[in-house]
């Protein structure tokens, strides 16, 4: 199956972040495809690349990893704006982009999972 | 045939972002060929309330945007009736005519869609 | 001590949860979402009818405007930033986030 | 259609709201600190006996691991997240955020 | 004399990060002469739940730190009772003992507080 | 009188910055004195000067602002590396600081109040 991602809240604040990673990695190693991940308001947060937690799990390198693997990250950009959040910013892999492209991921997905809080 | 999508509004505005920017995701994937319904239950039944004034909180008020969706192409509006109800409002303290729905009704309007985007 | 509530009544235990704690006299200060409580006609008049009888009870005025509450409960007093101020000066603060 | 539950139960209502509109047969996912809500004793206790009178209710294993709920109400299901996959493949989802 | 803190945890542990961070606080200005007390009221009290493991969630456990506090000075604890209670919770589910208190002990515990910093 | 001030949200996502800065000025108004504003957990990111809003409130003006008049406005620096705020995205007269800061606005304040969610 095809399956949609979308995350509304940012990295370590509130754990949607973390269970949407957990349910990609299951729904990847049970052969399912992701049709994109979009990172929307706060949820943008989680693609900034300079996130550095001493000694803890590092959400923005899970993914940045993710999207080293092919899957579609885009992080929104108006969001992006709103939060201080510049392209400089991007973890490897990750794009910033609008929101047809969260259309594009709803339409493609035969089941879509929105994270949040 | 153009994916159903239901943004399911449960939040109340001004509190947090999320119904001002489930707006502006109406709007911004409105475009790109999707059928899209907006239902509002429990809190979020109060981002229709008439009279909505955010100026001295320097904010932009929303109540009045919802009406304007149609302009996207957007025309399905549901209110769950028991959160209007249990709010002390009645339709006519909405900015717009909306479809009463109850909860069987609800369930129906979310399973019609198989993209349910939560604000 | 001036309890502080900001959630919605109906979704959130907020409410009831800091109106179990506060003392006879404590005043509950209502802002952000917590002004939904006031609202004439909810199913949350009860709660504040009662948390009157023991508490002064306050809605921030910029809040209540925005969300174009337009009948309060009697007895629920309105305060502009400054009364909040005011509010703040005269007791400790419990924000019952 | 999957119901999905993510606060916890006594604080928050959604778990209330979700079952008020969710049909008979859909099933519910309770998981983050939804888990609390298949706590056994907990004052929850008799809404889960009645949702599970109607819906086959699920926890997440490593939410409810992490936060050492070791009593949960009997007819609760354990997923792990391998599970909520399968639960995604034969359902849509309703996230009740 | 040192200005008294009272430490309100409301919030439940790993869904969001409040209870980590109410913590760390402790740690943090528990070394600048402040006289700190915890009380846990409502979900707030999940934070003292015996044998918790986020390991899966790749998470640091949290319970077994409070006891840790101690060495930051930090020596009351206050738990509402019936908070733990309506929670199925007995004082033997608790990582620590903590003195247990009635709704009008956590607002005389409140009360004892200038300050109340809110997690 | 003196206040202390705590903020536990970022910008936009929830009201409590939005709050916090119009309690700030109210108090200013009346004569107060602020013993400073301490931006913890996802706080931080109100004190990002990066943050470029179209047509909206700007949340990290406001606080650059309050700190040009002198208020002590300081951003938790552990926070900010768990969530990849560098002090090169620091709005005009914010700083970063530890604990330390909050311990010193509590003892130093009359009242504290704390906004979140």
């Amino acid at each position: 199956m095809k399956i949609g991602v979308l995350i509304l809240e940012g990295p370590y604040q509130h754990e949607a972040a973390d269970t949407a990673y957990h349910f990609i990695k299951a729904a990847l190693a049970r052969g399912h495809q992701i049709s994109g991940v979009f990172l929307y308001t706060d949820g943008v947060n989680n693609a900034n690349g300079y996130i550095k937690p001493p000694g803890e799990r590092n959400i923005a390198q899970r993914f940045s990893e993710l999207a080293g693997q092919g899957i579609d990250v885009i992080a929104c950009t108006a969001c992006a704006r709103f939060r201080g959040f510049r392209p400089d910013m991007l973890a490897e892999n990750v794009k910033l982009g609008g929101l047809g492209a969260l259309a594009e991921y709803i339409r493609e997905a035969d089941r879509f999972v929105t994270f949040g809080d | 045939m153009a994916q159903k999508v239901a943004v399911l509004m449960r939040k109340a505005p001004y509190g947090s972002v999320y119904t001002a920017e489930g707006l502006r995701s109406i709007m911004g994937i409105g475009v790109f060929e999707l059928d899209i319904s907006v239902i509002f239950v429990d809190d979020g039944v109060y981002a229709l309330v008439k009279g909505q004034n955010p100026a001295a909180l320097d904010m932009k008020p929303l109540g009045d945007s919802f009406p304007m969706l149609s302009e996207f192409g957007v025309t399905r509006f549901y209110v769950h009736e028991p959160s209007l109800r249990e709010r002390g409002l009645t339709p006519a303290d909405l900015v717009m005519e909306a479809e009463l729905l109850d909860d069987e009704g609800v369930a129906r309007a979310l399973k019609e869609s198989g993209v349910i985007l939560p604000f | 001590m001036l309890y502080m509530v900001n959630k919605s009544p109906l979704m959130y235990g907020s409410l009831k949860s800091a109106l179990r704690i506060a003392q006879a006299g404590d005043p509950i200060l209502l802002y952000e979402d917590g002004v939904y409580a006031a609202a004439q006609g909810a199913a949350s008049e009860g709660l504040i009818r009662e948390a009157l009888q023991r508490h002064p009870v306050y809605v921030l005025q910029a809040d209540v405007e925005a969300r174009g509450l337009s009948r309060l409960v009697e007895g629920v007093q309105t305060v502009d930033y400054a009364g909040f101020v005011e509010l703040v000066e005269q007791h400790h603060v419990v924000p019952w986030l």
